[in-house]
């Protein structure tokens, strides 16, 4: 046993420190919450929870009627209208408030869909092996060659009132394939797994197998393509409502650009209409990421920031923590004259 | 603790039988082995038969790679087999999954050979536990019942107290503990035969020997048939009734394990009881290592994809003849106790044709230049 | 050195005419007859090959000027026309135009249907010395400007060469215009001036550059920095966007022509099939606030005649009845007359007379964001009277195809345009194009407007043989179409463009409106040759 | 070689299915040529006109799918990839071939430099971590996460106009013919800098986050310890070591996403009005030019299928490991 | 005995900083002399590994060195402190003068680069002249010396066997001709038979070479046959350490004695084996005294309180040293005044 494990593929909770068993629930809690203990991490589960809330209070909150017209027409930021106001005079913070919403149902259920269908198609490929596999892979690999965007713009133009739902739906059902390609090639290594060829050989049932031996050790590779679909159909919905193609009626941050971008906005100088709107998007996108940050390194104990990475030693010199070259703590004692054999040093720490 | 003298225990019924068990794993070829007719294969196991007995250990030795741990996962029906048979009760079965798989795996039970792989690390204990139970119907009704079965369970494997262990996660145990859940897994199945793959190889001497006398307990109490598979010999020396050879994919030697360790009989067997180290060997012997005890180990093991013609030690054997390189030497008895050995020097007529060592490889030019030959160590004794 | 780009330094003025088009990369295609060409896209067919007479769309009534032929006779039921063909026209290559070229390009519009975009339907047309006679099914009094103005004369010499015309990308253009072409990029084309043979004095633009950008919003920075200096596109607040960029230089001139955009009602669905409900609509929807904000001022000018008809285009077709008479928003008035009819105003809403509450869904694509910001004007001005509209942002198709199937309860749409109000009126009205609702009317008559009055009054304009039969079949479309309001008129299509004074001068506008000014109409041609460097 | 036999069989099918699906998915959508051709010219189209232009494009034969379909294999198995509808009579080849060579050379560029770049950024973020190469990483995944419309929009408002150095639309000047001489090729390296920076902006922080998290794995890996404990060099252990490594899972990526090239990116040439292949794609499907986007889907099926194939081979002489027999 | 060439001192090893920290490696003192094979064995997770990774400065974070000295005695010059030597010094030092064959050969040659590439580059790393020619003819000789066909030069690892894999690394911690080469269970993988025929020609190489070896392994019968002394760890601490043979025959140390107790032997009589009781400790909170003393069958009342200094016995041999108040060094005896107290 040498103290670090490596090989490429594990991405499985730490092991090698043997600690006392004594400790174990104590420890199961504080492995949960270190996730929290992750800046990163908690930055944007905090800017996520809020786009949660816009979501929900939104249309509440707005201190508009997103539609209405007023005579304020193409004024910039004021008291009165803190994001300023479109050419029809609308109040464009009332209209990024409204828009939340569909931005994030879109972007959740678009988001879950493609994940359930990548590791449907992608574990269960990985797993069985062999023609279902190939067919699987078959299906997968069309699917990535597809371009997403003309796709989802004809598949939205097929129908004639493209509900956010749909607009979800039409996302998730494309956005897929590279997920459960890579999720095929982990249950790939996964299914030869000892520990899966154990929970066969106790009698699993290959669902279960499925289901509890494999699929929570998927869980980071799962999340980070959840959280990278949902900035996909994020963006998705954002560019189709942008360049005028689908018929979505409500307002969301795309449909905000594509007025701006239809009035020129930015070039009558209006830059108001465009940048709370897109920076509502690469903040999301942002928070989104930093999850991600999170949970790379909240299930991958390499990824995890031993706590400090640089240290302050007793005498004032900070060194640092890297692979190759330990860091010495101690200040060392004057060499003393080597002497041969041992001595008892006693101290207790 | 102690480990008794095991070698009178009564020969059980046959519990779980290999006949001719042969498993061939395809590989990849290289661009060349596209035209030739026959797809490359691993010879992993190649005709293999040997028998479980009720309250009988059977170990398993042999080199790295010879096939042990695939003879195992065949056993417990993981692999496919190529050809050949596995009866359990003399019935022949083959299962690849559902009712009658799990049927078949209540009553052979695998632990498998790297306790740090085969515990899932996502679950506790108790989940690894919980599992065997419900699915062979052991878990008893109500949660108390469970309670009870998982205590009875870890005590039995002397992880005590059960409830400091029930909920660690996998990381949280030492080797020897995690051994020791891989083995109250196997035990929750209530089986018959436990198939154990190397349980200690990777355990200091004092937690090995609590984990071999686990099993040395469950075996005269519980009347289980053990396959233990080591490349400790000594310790199949002391834990195992009966011992099997193996050397690439084959067996080649088998009999009571006193017997095969003290007196091996076939050239492989007594190289690797002359390998093994030996403190007994030197102590007296003036200080240090010496390096003229090194065995020759006579070149590298066999390729397996294309294993040598004949027997498979004939090139590395210093006792070659002629017909090794072409002729598969059947199991030879050499004495009513059930000692015997795939190899021509026991038969009469073979090395009366032809005088042994004679066809045996340029030692001299295979072995590393630093060594000197002390062939056949296990001889002398 | 000997790089087709040697020597070639933008904005050396007064040689170079910069144009764009919003159209997106082209394809070497300089075949004059199919839309869908770079010459046709970009609008150059027009300065290689030449129409026979020169039509104003600004001034529609006015008589066409000679071109190509200097004489054009129509038979007095209007089927055929005998055009007299100039003799000084040669083609590029130096040949003579011929009375058997134009006799030919008829013939070759008559014989492939593909390449007859207009759809007049041609029976023949044969050359005697230097006069050619066209022969027509159907009387073409009001498409006399698609027979004499919109198709370009090709040289027979090189043509019937052509083994098939609908394919051909006519990669040498040899056309009788004073420009032809020097070279073709996905991006740009460029054309220079014949250096000698061309009929009338040799314009004074020496190159002419088309450059297509690839959306609005490209090509209205390229007008506003000056890379170009002719385009026809739509700028949103186009004072600040553009004009107030070089105040002296950048002009809009935005004529409109005989075809107008509005809010079609569908006819058949209740409470809007009452002539009463639509009038009053029409009453309170503010069609200069849709002018203003909507088409940025200019883009679609306001129509203001209750004819619906567009000034200064359309004015001497408005009958006497209606002159001088402009759509005025009101209120009170239009709440006056629903209440007169039996409806109710309750509260904030307005009740039929079967007590039901009027909504109504308005709907236009998603991405045509004038028409949005119209609806949104309209929606607004209904909620004045108590209707409560909601604005479905549609799917393109399948918006083209409920209008087509009379699945709407309103849309704002355009009409077809043409010479004389005919064009209007019949792609609202006509019932001849009648068709069940769930049945495509590709033509027009989308609201499904049922009024034999009307139907009968376009037939006779169309067929007429004198004038006065005329005015009188206009004058009762125009009383229908002012008491049924089958489509509530807003704004017209114009046929200008956005140009630049800093280079070139000489452009129309409404002191001297020779012509259309947008690049891809005939009359562009027209415009070139007007144009004469600055401060010269 | 049975490997390759496999992958080749394998591929073919993709192709094939991708190729029909192509094929179908076209031609489910309502709405046809004419009907966008008049759309894009409100009005200016007259009714008459549409049957002259049923006529032009072909739809007046009464063809089942099926046939279709058969044409289509027989066109693609000549090579012929049909009339596009928006530039009738353009050969779709011809229209191709013009828009290739620019998405190429701006994504392709773009891509590799991307790919260079971040990777190269990437392996001292995560060979130091926490070193300022590392806290950059918020920031790029904060670039990342903008729209490349909203990114290219905002770049034409603030650094183009008139005096700009850069210009705001267009793969060259106006008026000048591709060539390789001294008038062009600048020109055309002038237009291309602001959408490659906006791609290169958004894009370069995928390759530092993954090639980062590949340095961090693999940094703890024996090998490098024991390349440390050899006293090699730290640009030796960095490089041919850690990074040499690293890079192995990161090649697919990069060969797929060159693979995915020729797609463009379409909204950066929309907001950059880049002649490419991206922008065609995106006009094929506004005016239903079924011969277009069909050719345009074949070029970028073929090509992510040659992709995956080049990561394959590329990972096949990359890593040794995968020679084994 | 010859003179030291490694002497380590109070070696202090944590993983982690402050409360959180692991004490795995505790005031360690170990003395390695020119030539000689020094075991390293003991219970697993005992520090054995981390020893020999601390005091080659190449323990993994959260590791870090928090005491003592590490003093390397070069054939010329003064002792240098490995501790105190700059990333750079280190580099230079490291496989010249100390170099490791770690226990997994698979995971310690890189796979994409060729075993010759692997061993020109420590060649060059460290000898920047030399010239290709010369670092291949070298190679080829190294090969040849672990018994490995020179051919095998542009072989990948993969292509090897385990046990060559093993052989390549030997030959590699051979090619610049350390002082000392530390091996953390270099066999331990592999069958008994190559297990052997490595450790055969290390012997060999030795002898023939003069470096010393820090062996270790938990496997004692080979530990016993192969090695010249013995040092036995647990719980972080050497608690015995004397010659090979010494020991073997009679262990003071009851933690010793309990692993000779262990381990079945393949020859000779069969015996019994008592084996040792009870569980290792936990570093995190470690039994006051002698860690072992809640095992131990000995255990009196000292053993509880106070820590039994590592010191030769008084009624021995004076190269043996232990740990334990049944066999109280010469100078030290149970009662002693408590240590001073770390900061
Ligand atoms: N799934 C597999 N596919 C291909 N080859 C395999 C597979 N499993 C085992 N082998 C090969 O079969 C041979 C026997 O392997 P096996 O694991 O049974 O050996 P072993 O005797 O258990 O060795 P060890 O003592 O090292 O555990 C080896 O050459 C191995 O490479
Ligand atoms: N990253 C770590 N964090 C905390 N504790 C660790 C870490 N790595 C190792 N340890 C602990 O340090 C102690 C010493 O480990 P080490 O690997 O040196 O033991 P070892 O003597 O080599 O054991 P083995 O014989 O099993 O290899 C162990 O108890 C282990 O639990
Ligand atoms: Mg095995
Ligand atoms: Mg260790
Ligand atoms: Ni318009």
């Amino acid at each position: 046993m040498t103290i670090s494990p490596s090989s490429l593929d594990q991405v499985v909770p730490g092991q090698g420190a043997m600690a006392p068993p004594s400790a174990a629930s104590g420890r199961a809690r504080r492995r949960r919450l270190r996730f929290l203990a992750n800046g990163k991490a908690t930055t944007g589960l905090v800017v996520l929870a809020g786009y949660g809330l816009l979501a929900v209070i939104g249309p509440w909150v707005a201190p508009y009627d997103p539609d209405a017209r007023s005579g304020d027409v193409l004024q910039p930021p004021s008291g009165r209208h803190w994001f300023g106001t479109t050419h029809l005079g609308q109040d464009i913070l009332s209209q990024i408030l409204v828009g939340a919403r569909s931005v994030m149902v879109v972007g959740l259920i678009a988001g879950v869909l493609a994940t359930l269908l990548s590791i449907l198609v992608g574990v269960t490929a990985g797993y069985l092996g062999g023609a279902a596999d190939e067919g699987l892979s078959a299906v997968s690999n069309v699917f990535l060659v597809i371009p997403a965007l003309p796709l989802i713009i004809i598949v939205t133009s097929v129908v004639e009132q493209a509900s956010d739902l749909l607009v979800a739906l039409i996302i998730g059902c494309t956005a897929w394939a590279w997920g459960a390609r890579v999720l095929r090639a982990q249950t790939l290594s996964l299914r030869r797994r000892d520990y899966v060829e154990a929970a066969r050989a106790t009698g699993e049932r290959t669902w279960r197998i499925i289901g509890f031996e494999i699929l929570p050790n998927l869980t980071a590779i799962i999340a980070s393509g959840f959280v990278g679909t949902v900035i996909f159909a994020v963006m998705s919905e954002i560019t189709l409502a942008f360049i005028g193609i689908s018929s979505v009626s409500s307002w969301n941050w795309g449909t905000i650009l594509f007025w701006a971008q239809g009035q020129q906005a930015l070039a009558q100088g209006a830059w108001w209409w465009f940048v709370p709107a897109g920076l509502a998007i690469a903040l999301l996108g942002t928070a989104l990421a930093l999850i991600n940050f999170g949970i790379d390194e909240f299930v991958s104990p390499r990824l995890r920031t031993s706590g400090r990475s640089r240290i302050r030693t007793a005498d004032g010199r900070t060194v640092r923590m890297r692979v190759g070259f330990t860091p010495v703590l101690a200040p060392t004692p004057a060499v003393p004259a080597p002497r041969d054999g041992a001595t008892g040093e006693d101290e207790t720490r | 603790m102690t480990l008794s003298e095991s070698g009178a225990a009564p020969a059980g019924e046959v519990v779980l039988e290999a006949v001719g068990l042969t498993k061939h794993f395809p590989v990849r070829g290289r661009l060349r082995d596209l035209f030739s007719r026959t797809p490359a294969v691993v010879h992993a196991v190649d005709d293999v038969s040997f028998a479980l007995r009720r309250g009988r250990v059977t170990a398993l030795v042999g080199e790295s790679g010879s096939g042990k741990s695939t003879v195992a996962r065949l056993l417990a029906q993981l692999h496919p087999r190529t050809a050949g048979d596995i009866r359990l009760h003399g019935t022949s079965t083959r299962v690849r999954g559902g009712r009658r798989f799990r049927a078949y795996v209540r009553r052979v039970q695998l632990i498998l050979q790297d306790p740090f792989a085969s515990l899932n690390p996502v679950h506790t204990v108790r989940h690894h536990l919980t599992r065997p139970l419900r699915i062979h119907g052991n878990a008893g009704r109500g949660g108390e019942e469970l309670e009870r079965a998982l205590t009875d369970l870890l005590t039995r494997v002397n992880l005590t107290p059960p409830e400091r262990y029930l909920d660690a996660f996998p990381h949280e145990l030492s080797g020897g503990q995690r051994q020791r859940v891989a083995i109250a897994r196997a035990l929750g199945a209530d089986p018959e035969v436990l198939l154990a793959d190397e349980p200690v190889s990777m355990l200091d001497v004092s937690i090995r020997l609590g984990v071999l006398n686990l099993l040395q307990d469950l075996k005269q109490r519980l009347d289980l048939a053990i396959l233990y598979i080591t490349h400790d010999i000594a310790s199949a020396r002391y834990f195992a009734d009966e011992t099997i050879v193996m050397y690439a994919g084959r067996m080649v030697e088998g009999g009571d394990s006193e017997t095969v360790t003290q007196a091996p009989a076939h050239p492989y067997t007594r190289l690797l009881t002359g390998s093994a180290p030996d403190p007994e060997r030197i102590v007296g012997a003036v200080g240090g290592a010496d390096a003229s005890r090194a065995d020759r180990g006579g070149g590298e093991p066999p390729s397996l994809i294309k294993p040598p013609a004949g027997c498979r030690f004939h090139p590395r054997c210093p006792q070659a003849m002629r017909r090794c390189a072409t002729d598969l030497p059947p199991r030879l008895t050499i004495d009513e106790s059930g000692h015997w050995a795939a190899c021509w020097l026991f038969d009469a007529a073979t090395v009366a044709a032809d005088p042994p060592g004679s066809a045996a490889a340029d030692t001299d030019s295979t072995a590393p230049p630093a060594l000197t030959g002390r062939p056949g160590a296990g001889e002398a004794r | 050195g000997d790089s087709p780009n040697a020597g070639k330094k933008n904005g050396a003025a007064a040689t170079v005419l910069n144009i764009g088009m919003p159209n997106g990369p082209q394809a070497e295609n300089n075949n004059p007859f199919l839309t869908t060409s770079a010459a046709a896209s970009l609008g150059y067919r027009w300065q290689i090959y030449e129409p026979l007479m020169m039509w104003n769309p600004v001034k529609p009534a006015e008589a066409f000027k000679p071109w190509l032929a200097t004489k054009a006779e129509w038979s007095a039921d209007y089927t055929s026309v005998k055009v007299t063909v100039r003799d000084d026209a040669t083609w590029s290559d130096g040949q003579k135009v011929t009375a058997e070229d134009v006799a030919f390009t008829y013939e070759l519009v008559k014989k492939y249907p593909a390449l007859n975009d207009q759809g007049v339907p041609y029976t023949g047309a044969t050359a005697s010395g230097n006069e050619v006679t066209i022969t027509m099914a159907s009387p073409q009094f009001v498409n006399q400007q698609k027979v004499l103005w919109r198709v370009p004369i090709v040289p027979k010499h090189l043509w019937e060469k052509i083994g098939d015309p609908t394919t051909d990308p006519v990669k040498q253009p040899v056309g009788s215009g004073p420009y032809t072409l020097k070279s073709f990029t996905p991006a740009t084309t460029t054309l220079t001036v014949r250096d000698k043979g061309y009929w009338q004095a040799p314009p004074k633009v020496k190159e002419l550059r088309y450059t297509s950008y690839t959306d609005n919003s490209a090509q209205t920075t390229a007008l506003a920095n000056g890379e170009s200096e002719w385009s026809f596109v739509f700028i949103p607040n186009y004072q600040t966007v553009f004009v107030a960029k070089d105040q002296e230089h950048h002009k809009v001139w935005a004529p409109a022509i005989l075809g107008i955009h509005g809010l079609y009602l569908n006819t058949t669905r209740k409470p809007f099939d009452d002539p009463t409900l639509r009038r009053a609509m029409n009453m309170v929807i503010d069609r200069a606030d849709i002018f203003t904000t909507a088409e940025a001022g200019y883009f679609h000018p306001e129509v203001k005649s209750v004819t619906g008809l567009p000034s200064p285009a359309g004015d001497s077709f408005v009958a006497a009845e209606f002159k001088g008479q402009e759509h005025k928003v009101d209120v009170e008035g239009a709440k006056a007359l629903l209440t007169g009819a039996g409806y109710k105003l309750d509260g904030t809403t307005l009740k039929d007379r079967t007590g039901k509450a009027v909504t109504i869904k308005l709907t236009d694509p998603a991405g045509w964001s004038d028409y949005q910001t119209s609806l949104e004007i309209v929606k607004d001005g209904l909620s004045k009277i108590g209707i409560a509209a909601t604005i479905d942002k549609a799917n393109q198709d399948a918006w083209f195809r409920n209008v087509e199937q009379g699945n709407f309860e309103g849309t704002f749409r355009w009409t077809e345009g043409g010479a004389t109000p005919y064009d209007i009126y019949r792609t609202i009205m006509d019932g001849r194009q009648l068709k069940p609702i769930g049945t495509a009317s590709p033509a027009g008559n989308f609201g499904r407007f049922d009024n034999k009055e009307a139907t009968a009054a376009l037939v006779a304009y169309a067929n007429a043989t004198d004038e006065a039969a005329r005015t009188a079949a206009l004058n009762t479309l125009q009383k229908v179409f002012v008491d049924q309001m089958p489509m509530i008129p807003v704004g017209a299509d114009n046929i200008g463009g956005a140009y630049s004074t800093k280079n070139w001068t000489g452009w129309p506008d409404d002191a001297n409106p020779y012509g259309a000014l947008q690049p891809t109409q005939p009359n562009a041609l027209d415009v070139v040759l007007h144009l004469e460097p600055a401060g010269s | 070689m049975r490997f390759l036999l496999q992958r080749t069989v394998f591929y073919l099918f993709t192709a094939w299915a991708a190729i029909t699906l192509n094929f179908l998915i076209p031609r489910l959508v309502p709405g046809d040529p004419v009907q966008s051709l008049i759309s894009r010219n409100q009005g200016r189209i007259s009714a008459d006109a549409i049957a002259s232009l049923r006529v032009l494009f072909g739809l007046d034969r009464d063809q089942s799918l099926w046939e279709q379909y058969v044409d289509y294999w027989r066109q693609i198995l000549h090579g012929d990839l049909g009339l596009s509808f928006t530039f009738f009579p353009t050969p779709v080849s011809t229209v191709i071939g013009d828009s290739l060579p620019w998405t190429v050379g701006l994504v392709g560029v773009t891509t590799i430099v991307s790919f260079l770049l971040g990777t190269a950024l990437g392996v001292g973020a995560g060979w130091r971590r926490g070193s300022w190469v590392d806290g950059l990483l918020p920031a790029t995944t904060f670039l990342s996460s903008i729209p490349y419309f909203w990114l290219g929009l905002v770049a034409i408002a603030v650094f183009t106009g008139p005096g700009s150095f850069f210009p705001s639309s267009g793969g060259y000047e106006p008026g000048l013919v591709p060539a390789f001489d001294q008038y062009f090729v600048p020109s055309a390296v002038r237009h291309s800098v602001l959408p490659a920076a906006t791609i290169l902006v958004s894009s370069m922080s995928g390759w530092i986050l993954s090639m980062r998290n590949m340095m961090v794995t693999v940094s703890s890996e024996d090998y490098i310890t024991v390349a440390h404990a050899k006293g090699l060099s730290e640009r030796r252990v960095a490089l041919g070591y850690a990074a040499r490594n690293a890079l192995l899972p990161n090649v697919s990526g990069f060969a797929l996403s060159l693979g995915f090239i020729v797609g463009g990116t379409l909204l950066v040439e929309i907001v950059f009005s880049y002649p490419g292949l991206g922008y065609q794609l995106f006009q094929a499907v506004g005016y239903k030019d079924y011969p277009l986007m069909q050719g345009i889907f074949l070029i970028i099926t073929i090509s992510v299928l040659v992709a995956n194939l080049l990561a394959d081979v590329a990972y096949l002489l990359l890593d040794p490991r995968t020679r084994r027999s | 005995m010859s003179d030291p060439v490694l002497e380590i001192r109070g070696l202090r090893v944590d993983y982690g900083l402050g409360d959180q920290a692991v004490r795995a490696v505790r005031d360690v003192d170990l003395t390695l002399h020119r030539g000689e094979v020094l075991g390293l064995a003991g219970e697993s997770g005992s520090g054995k590994s981390t020893l020999a990774y601390g005091l080659t400065r190449l323990l993994p974070p959260p590791g870090v060195v928090s005491g003592g000295q590490v003093l390397h005695h070069r054939v010329d010059g003064p002792p240098v402190d490995v501790l105190t030597l700059t990333p750079a010094q280190l580099r230079a030092y490291r496989w010249a003068e100390t170099s490791i064959v770690f226990q997994g050969a698979m995971n310690s040659l890189n796979p994409v680069h060729k075993v010759s590439t692997q061993l020109h580059d420590v060649i060059r790393a460290h000898e920047p002249d030399s010239t290709r020619a010369g670092r291949r003819a070298r190679a080829r000789d190294l090969l040849r010396l672990v018994g490995i066909s020179a051919d095998r030069l542009d072989s990948y690892p993969h292509q090897l066997s385990g046990g060559m894999r093993q052989r390549v690394m030997i030959a590699m911690a051979l090619a610049l001709e350390p002082q000392v080469v530390i091996m953390d269970e270099p066999t331990t993988a592999l069958d008994v038979v190559m297990q052997r025929q490595i450790l055969g020609q290390l012997a060999e190489l030795r002898r023939k070479l003069g470096f010393a070896v820090l062996f270790i392994t938990h496997d004692l019968s080979l530990l016993v046959e192969f090695s010249d002394r013995i040092a036995i760890m647990y719980g972080g601490r050497i608690v015995e350490e004397a010659p090979a043979a010494q020991l073997y025959g009679r262990a003071l140390h009851p933690y010793t004695d309990g692993l000779l107790h262990s381990f079945p032997a393949l020859h000779g009589p069969r015996r019994e084996l008592t084996g040792i009781p009870g569980s290792p400790p936990d570093l995190r909170a470690m039994p006051t005294g002698c860690a072992f003393h809640p095992r131990c069958p000995r255990a009196f009342a000292p053993c509880v309180g106070e820590l039994p200094p590592l010191g030769p016995p008084a009624d021995d041999d004076p190269r043996r040293a232990v740990a334990c108040w049944l066999h109280p060094a010469g100078a030290a005896a149970p009662g002693r005044p408590t240590p001073t107290d770390h900061p």
